[in-house]
């Protein structure tokens, strides 16, 4: 025999999008994920490219381009406008503000990147 | 008859709660069709509920939502069953949040909480057990428990304000603060006009 | 008109998989994903994970656990027996061998873990 693999055909997952949102068609998106692009923004999916639960993508200010094969953990926050590189792993919870995200970086779970505020910044650890 | 939409409906019957209160909401308040709203809220004029929101008041109830207040996506409303807070109607809450207040994507109010008139809540904070005064700006991943925020006071992202003491260190809103809270804000009024 | 959100509904990437094999709904799992698991072992799939695409997961020798909201970027190899706790981000084109990787980790791209092999171990670097 050739193969024993199955293939598994999971049920439709439907991808809610507001505004100028590209979707490549071979991107995994999760439920629950929101997909948003102001007025004056574009928001671009990638080939390949996996969204996990409960993500939020929100374009303002300029577009927001999201790499061939990046992976956006679950409940990932990406805000403003900015570019993820190809094959990025943004770690679950993490908050990304207009990001410049290098090709390939693995980024640690809720982490924030590209905090406006003053003060100092502590990471908060997740406690179990 | 009046049609109310499914995604707005009573709490279901509890031990605790035996009646079924639905919420109240202003004519033109916004909730978008992917949120849910449950129980007793009391939602004023001119909110906007953005989607992919969860205001649960089947165990700590009522919820009060005062007037221009914006609630961005992903946020979460919820309260324990003990434990109530004294809203500006002097009405006793499980959360209380005042007017011209900005709750971001993806904070969490939990009750007993009470949040004060244009107050900003930043990206994934909590806010449990807790009251923030009037005019604060809490930034980024902050938790902010078992505390009372005084008015007009600035917390950094990241920070756990989990005693008074650091509460009370907490320095003053500064007019750059503002810049920022009301870039976020504008963008959620351009998505409500865009909405209707 | 009460919203401009938009819902797509679009048919989930189909997985490819072999052997004991069980996945959580709410995961994400990219195009060109292969689970397989040998007669003894067994593969669980939590909740929220994301699996980029052209990843291979093969557990023999015992079970592979992929805890809730972990990360698996593209092209990553896992292969044996383990645990990657939940959270952790794996960076992409990472082979991990039996592994154990902490909650909440973020494995850097192309590394090599659990590598068997006597003399220098060296992190296969890609080059761009």
């Amino acid at each position: 025999m050739l193969t024993k693999f199955r293939s598994l055909s999971r049920e439709v997952v439907p991808v809610h999008f507001n505004g100028n949102v590209s979707i490549d068609p071979s991107a995994a998106i999760a439920p629950g994920v929101l997909l948003q692009a102001e007025a004056d923004s574009r928001i671009t999916i990638g080939a390949g490219v996996c969204i996990g639960a409960g993500t939020i993508v929100h374009a303002a200010g300029g577009n927001l381009e999201i790499g061939a094969g990046v992976c956006l953990g679950r409940g990932v926050l990406i805000m403003g406008s900015g570019t993820i590189e190809r094959n990025a792993c943004i770690g679950t919870g993490t908050t990304a503000i207009d990001p410049q995200i290098e090709e390939g970086a693995a980024i640690p779970p809720h982490s924030l990147l590209g905090d406006p505020s003053r003060g100092e910044v502590s990471v908060v650890e997740e406690t179990a | 008859m009046i049609v109310v939409p499914e995604n707005i409906t009573a709490s279901p019957p509890t031990p605790w709660l035996k009646t079924l209160v639905e919420p109240q909401i202003h004519p033109s308040a916004y909730v978008h069709a992917f949120s849910n709203i449950i129980g007793d809220v009391r939602i004023g004029a001119n909110v906007m509920i953005a989607p992919g929101i969860s205001i649960r008041a089947d165990e700590g109830n009522p919820f009060g939502i005062g007037d221009n207040t914006n609630i961005q996506d992903g946020v979460v409303i919820h309260g324990l069953e003990q434990g109530r807070v004294i809203g500006d109607d002097n009405t006793e809450y499980s959360v209380w949040i005042g007017a011209n207040t900005s709750i971001t994507h993806m904070a969490l109010i939990h009750g007993p909480a009470y949040v004060g008139d244009n107050c900003f809540i930043g990206f994934r904070s909590t806010v449990f057990n807790a009251k923030v005064g009037d005019g604060c700006i809490i930034m980024m991943h902050a938790l902010i428990q078992d505390v009372e925020i005084p008015p007009g006071k600035y917390v950094p992202s990241g920070a756990i304000i989990t005693n008074q003491q650091q509460a009370d260190r907490l320095s003053e809103v500064q007019p750059d603060d503002r810049k920022f809270a009301a870039h976020i804000i504008s963008i959620n009024d351009s998505l409500r006009s865009g909405y209707r």
